[in-house]
């Protein structure tokens, strides 16, 4: 059993939960045991560092320092969203001392800032591909459209995952499980973000864009990594098909709930039931 | 401590710093009179025993400088400089010898403006440190205890 | 006993009005050796060198100081006029009283005072001289061109037109370079070929060039005048004193599938191949990576075909030595063509193609026969865009310059596909165009105005396919940022122009700078163009910058008439400011203990072992020894040397320290 | 930075960003999913910016660009300059807060961010029906996707509970110690 840290983040326990419950059903059955870290707060979204900087690297701050206390070595952090903010946040204090002092002295905690941050292609990279083809008993034989938005592979610099233009972690895991990724022409534009409430004509926009070049190419399914990007996707497909002016019955399922079903885990086991665009043809 | 003058010792190279610092003259940049250069062909010319002798002899502090990294005259002299430098900057720290004496930089023959810079921030900061008299001392001490033992 | 005179210059009023010239003169005459020492208001002028040389005849001088301007400056002038009164120039030497101290101080008295330690310092040193003569090397009369571009062959004719011997090396089987590879040319749109192909033919047939075609320079020794080349040969497979070039075994050869490099990979070739029909030299070379018979040791057809038997497969590669007088460097640039611009989709789309591709799809002689089509289906695009700054002015992509050329070939091509498109639509994304040349403006505008080529300011996000067209979303800035999309059916890159693969390798093996980019380095980038910072190696073309064709031609030329000088002497005068490792008596012979270290610390390959034999002929001793034609005098082996045994006149260690003592003391 | 307007160089200390370095190519702009909506598109503040005009600057804190930008980075990613941008839509974000500058029209996106900071600094953790809540006392948009709430229920993913930090007061001093003056 291999034990790694775990940081779900706000979304993952309410809007999202489908997304946490797949990762943590895929964790099990390749024996990985994902520990949340101990009163974890929210890593601000783009709210905070909209609003004010200083708060936003303070709360993405002190769920580092709460992870280091627990001598976590990595913590898998599956919403893309909270990766970027963590990513981001260790990066600029590892940059700048001054800062990490200051930061460090709001929230009354020291941090190291060598904490390995995983998002979950880089989790199942690590700890599972190796045994994946072979634990594949149901291929997702699929066409899909992998969808990696904005938050997954930019900055590069700080990151440092995969390739800007045209990505291919997610590509390669579907085709391990069976499936048959397209190329496709909005794999990094962005869905809309943080917009889904606030603007959400710009989310239809955007994610309507998205959805139907997918839908366009032959795609059956969209495949994400983030909760927002999912939850603009498939939540928001009402206000989508009515700027598109046309139903789109594309489903947008997490890679976790994806593979997870292609080595076997039932349908309720990845939480399909919540999706508000049903996967039919599961 | 305003009244001391400092004496510097500018090492530099024909190619980039002696012809940055004629650059400055040639632009009419000013800066403080305590710093003379001695022109070598190429900083990897500088045998650093030199610069212990300037010590010895009295000057405050050093300037070297030569052609910028790739920028060598003769292709890769200022590297052999700059080895000689890391090695020589561990010596001196084992002999107790402040290491802020010594002004290494790139100057290129284009940069009159940083030679100004360089030799007015130098002045300045053995202004601060102070005159140079322990090397002396130890010099002294040392050629003493020479000759005492050569006398027996 | 020394007898130095000092001659204080005042030049006009630039040292005199912050030093007190007087008072340094007198000074400096207390100075322990000091003969003699005076001021003079202009000391380089006429009468002030007859001062000089005056005073060294009546007062029998040994060595002289001269405190006036940077020795940079006036050394020369100074060391003549001493040579000309009858002493050596090597026992004169100048204080830098003007860029080193009047201009860069305030008058003051601290201000004299430095002057007159500097004239001490430089006394000092100047009782450490000794004389020395200038070193008389002979000159090797022959020249050796490396590259067969359009540089390559300019600097090539001029050199043997002017009667001496040259060796042109080209690495490629035809000589041509990137010029034979264009289709037309601006400002005048005249074709390429025709132009260029009468120069290829001539430096073949003329009776002074060696074409070496299919060799590279391996190795370079010596020195200017002096150098030895080892040039290899490359196995070509074809005896050409046998071949004469018919061409058959390149229809016979069953490896037809092999992307063209001359076609830029849009057509194919055969393994056994000459480039392109216009070659020079005509005769084919096997390319060994991709024929059959290399592979897997069968085949063989083409010398079953080959009338004359040339086809040899055992050739190996030869390696050949030279001695040649200079070098001339040209060779060329290459076109960013990797996998850089995954946002425009470059290498993943078909038709999203370089400009040297577009080069090929323009040319008469190319893939299509000059016609535009799309690489991917043959079909005419009815709209195509140009993107300007592919890569060029791209911090993020490690290329923050210009590439020179791309603005005036893109309103060519974009002007070609006009002309040959008919109702075709084109645009052209452009930040700014740089049209500075004879003409050149004039052609950009004759694509805007006559031609009606679009052209938009701003610069494309990306492109992406959709439905078999490329949408290709830019942004108007001219129109308060505007974002526009076309819906495209081809897009050309003018890619930035880069140093060659192997340009780096290169300038290390003939120890010439390059930059940051590995374009080689002029000596000074305006009064020194054509000169790199090694004597007797030259440069043209754009190995040194991407450069236009005029631009290029004309620096060949350059950089020949520079070839053609050296060669008009038949010996070189070099500075005696070498290094030299001492000798004396036996039993020591020298103080050298043969630990080699300054053989490892000199860039210039230039200290030889020199073995000290008893009259028998026993080894007594290996001793280092400097070959005084390669040493530059640099000067890193005598801050090496364990055993002080090398110095370096003129800037030896007596004269190094006398100079610090003075200063301090 | 010598002789450049306050506020720019205030920017550039704030953000590390020289405007200066921007050469107008608008590749930002051409890649930038908002640009149409924005009322100065990235190339163009960028220009405004290094203008230094005092006015110009108060047009851009004034402007709805900076409540548009998603920081999808799409921007900085392309940039040839490599010209952070996201960095100053943050910084001009939080100047215009600071010196109460919102434009009207892009008050229910600062609502939303504003709704979202509360529902944390009193939970630890994002609390969605607190948030939305919260959002709709702002901006009175009362009914905008009560059909979505069932739906979300029912599928579980709307927890009518909030999950609470234990350790609240730590939050709530770090939300003290970064307080901006005008929030």
């Amino acid at each position: 059993m291999i034990k790694l840290g775990f940081y779900p983040g706000c979304s993952l326990t309410g809007s999202s939960s489908d997304y946490a419950e797949s990762v943590l059903a895929l964790a099990k059955a390749f024996d990985l045991e994902l520990t949340e870290i101990p009163d974890w707060n929210c890593c601000g979204a783009t709210a905070a560092h909209n609003m004010n900087k200083e708060l936003a690297l303070s709360l993405s701050a002190r769920i580092l320092a709460l992870a280091e206390k627990q001598q976590m070595d990595e913590v898998v952090v599956p919403c893309a969203a909270c990766y970027n903010r963590l990513s981001v946040t260790q990066y600029e204090l590892n940059k700048d001392a001054d800062l990490k002092k200051r930061i460090c002295d709001i929230i009354g905690m020291p941090i190291n800032g060598n904490l390995h941050i995983l998002n979950v292609m880089q989790m199942i990279d690590k700890y599972i591909t190796g045994r994946l083809e072979e634990k594949v008993t149901n291929p997702f034989t699929r066409k899909v459209a992998c969808y990696y938005g904005c938050l997954l592979v930019r900055p590069h610099d700080i990151l440092k995952f995969d390739r800007l233009e045209d990505p291919q972690s997610m590509d390669v895991l579907m085709e391990k499980v069976g499936a048959e990724p397209i190329d496709w022409a909005f794999k990094t534009e962005c869905c809309g973000a943080g917009f889904s409430v606030s603007h959400t004509d710009a989310v239809a926009k955007l994610s309507g864009n998205i959805v139907k070049d997918a839908a366009d190419r032959g795609a059956e399914a969209i495949i994400v990594a983030c909760p927002m990007c999912q939850s603009n996707l498939d939540m928001r497909r009402a206000q989508i098909n009515e700027y598109l002016k046309k139903k789109t019955d594309i489903p947008v399922i997490y890679i976790t709930q994806a593979i997870g079903l292609a080595v076997g885990l039932s349908a309720k086991d990845v939480s399909l039931q919540k999706l508000f665009v049903p996967a039919t043809f599961v | 401590m305003s009244e001391f003058e400092p004496k510097i010792v500018a090492f530099v190279c024909n190619w980039c710093t002696y012809a940055g610092a004629d650059l400055t003259g040639t632009s009419r940049m000013k800066y403080a009179s305590n710093v003379k250069i001695v022109r070598f062909p190429c900083t990897g010319r500088i045998d650093f025993m030199l610069l212990l002798k300037a010590f010895a002899e009295g000057a405050d502090g050093i300037i070297v400088s030569g052609c910028h990294p790739n920028d060598c005259h003769y292709t890769s002299g200022n590297f052999h400089a700059r080895r000689r430098w890391v090695v020589f900057r561990g010596l001196l720290d084992f002999m107790g010898i402040d290491v802020k004496r010594i002004q290494f930089s790139w100057v290129s023959a284009a940069e009159g403006a940083k030679w100004a810079e360089i030799v007015n921030s130098t002045v300045a900061a053995i202004r601060e440190l102070g005159p140079y008299i322990e090397y002396r001392k130890a010099a002294d001490y040392l050629a003493q205890q020479e000759k005492e033992v050569f006398n027996g | 006993m020394s007898k130095i005179g000092v001659f204080i210059c005042h030049c006009g009023e630039n040292i005199s009005a912050t030093v007190d010239v007087e008072k340094v003169a007198e000074e400096a005459a207390k100075f322990d050796g000091v003969e003699f020492a005076t001021h003079y208001k202009y000391m380089c002028s006429d009468p002030g060198q007859t001062l000089i040389k005056n005073a060294i005849r009546e007062k029998g001088l040994t060595g002289v100081v001269v405190g006036s301007c940077s020795p940079r400056m006036h050394e020369p002038t100074f060391r003549k006029a001493c040579a000309e009164a009858g002493l050596n120039p090597y026992m004169c030497e100048m204080a830098n009283l003007r860029e080193h101290c009047s201009w860069v101080h305030e008058k003051s008295e601290e201000t004299t005072e430095k002057a007159i330690v500097l004239i001490k310092m430089l006394v000092e040193k100047v009782k450490k001289n000794r004389s020395l003569n200038a070193i008389k090397v002979p000159i090797t009369k022959k020249a050796l061109v490396l590259g067969g571009g359009i540089a390559g062959i300019q600097a090539a004719l001029d050199i043997a037109n002017a009667g001496q011997q040259v060796i042109l090396v080209e690495k490629d089987p035809s000589i041509g370079g990137h010029m034979s590879q264009l289709s037309e040319t601006f400002p005048t749109l005249d074709c390429s070929q025709c132009i260029l192909t009468p120069r290829m033919v001539e430096v073949a047939q003329h009776p002074n060039i060696k074409l070496y075609n299919y060799a590279e320079l391996e190795k370079l020794e010596g020195f200017i005048g002096n150098f030895k080349a080892t040039i290899r040969l490359k196995a070509k497979s074809v005896d050409y004193s046998i071949c004469t070039g018919c061409g058959l075994c390149t229809t016979k050869c069953p490896s037809k599938k092999i992307p063209s490099e001359f076609n830029e990979g849009l057509g194919m070739r055969t393994a056994i191949y000459t480039p392109f029909p216009q070659a020079v030299p005509n005769k084919p070379v096997i390319d060994r990576e991709n024929c059959n018979y290399y592979k897997k040791g069968v085949c063989k057809i083409c010398q079953k075909v080959c009338p004359t038997g040339a086809i040899q497969y055992d050739l190996p590669d030869e390696l050949i030595t030279e001695d040649i007088g200079a070098i001339v460097i040209a060779t060329g640039f290459n076109v960013l063509k990797t996998n850089f611009f995954p946002e425009y989709g470059y290498g993943k789309y078909p038709d999203v193609i370089t400009g040297l591709q577009f080069e090929r799809l323009a040319s008469a002689s190319g893939p299509t026969l000059g016609e535009i089509r799309r690489p991917s289906d043959g079909k005419i695009p009815q709209k195509i865009v140009f993107i300007a700054c592919a890569g060029s002015r791209d911090q993020a992509k490690g290329i923050p310059y210009c590439s020179k050329i791309c603005c005036m070939y893109t309103a060519k091509h974009a002007m070609l596909y006009q002309h040959k498109v008919h109702g075709g639509e084109s645009y052209v994304f452009y930040m700014d165009i740089r049209a500075g040349g004879k003409n050149y403006e004039e052609f950009i505008r004759r694509a805007i105005e006559d031609d009606g080529v679009n052209y938009v300011r701003g610069r494309v996000a990306r492109i992406y396919e959709k439905d078999g067209k490329y949408i290709v979303k830019g942004v108007d800035t001219l129109l308060g940022s505007k974002q526009i999309e076309i819906e495209a059916d081809m897009v050309v890159l003018a890619t930035a122009g880069v140093a060659n693969a192997g340009a780096e390798e290169l300038a290390q093996k003939m120890h010439v700078s390059y930059d940051a980019y590995h374009f080689f380095a002029e000596a000074h980038p305006k009064l020194k163009p054509v000169e790199t910072n090694t004597a007797g190696i030259y440069l043209c073309g754009a190995c040194q910058a991407p450069k236009d064709i005029p631009e290029t031609v004309g620096m060949a030329s350059g950089a020949a008439a520079k070839v053609i000088g050296l060669f008009s002497n038949d010996e070189l005068t070099r500075e005696p400011l070498i290094a030299v490792v001492n000798r004396c008596a036996p039993p020591v012979f020298s103080t050298c203990v043969g630990c080699f270290m300054c053989q490892t610390a000199c860039p210039y390959n230039a200290i030889e072992r020199e073995e000290i034999k008893s009259r028998n002929g026993e080894v007594i001793k290996t001793i280092a020894k400097v070959n005084p034609g390669l040493c530059q005098g640099c000067g890193t082996c005598v801050a090496f040397c364990r055993s002080k045994a090398i110095d370096i006149q003129g800037y030896s260690n007596e004269q190094m320290f006398a100079e610090v003592m003075a200063m301090l003391n | 930075m010598g002789n450049k307007p306050k506020a720019i160089q205030e920017l550039q200390r704030q953000t590390g960003v020289n405007v200066s370095h921007c050469y107008q190519c608008g590749k930002c702009t051409a890649g930038c999913e908002l640009a149409d909506e924005m009322d100065y598109p990235p190339s163009l503040l960028m220009h405004m910016l290094q203008r230094g005009d005092e006015s110009l600057m108060q047009q851009l804190l004034h402007s709805k660009t900076i409540w548009l930008c998603v920081s999808c980075q799409n921007c900085v990613t392309r940039c040839p300059m490599q010209i952070d941008i996201p960095q100053i839509m943050d910084y001009l974000r939080e100047k215009s807060v600071r010196e109460n500058k919102i434009n009207p029209e892009s008050r229910d996106i600062v609502a939303f961010h504003r709704a979202f900071l509360d529902s944390v600094k009193f939970t630890g953790r994002l609390y969605e029906i607190g948030l939305i809540a919260g959002y709709k006392m702002r901006t009175f948009h009362l009914i905008q996707d009560v059909a979505m709430a069932p739906k979300m229920y029912s599928r579980g993913k709307l927890p009518l509970m909030p999950e609470l930090v234990k350790n609240r007061k730590h939050l709530s001093s770090i939300f003290f110690k970064t307080k901006n003056p005008k929030d």
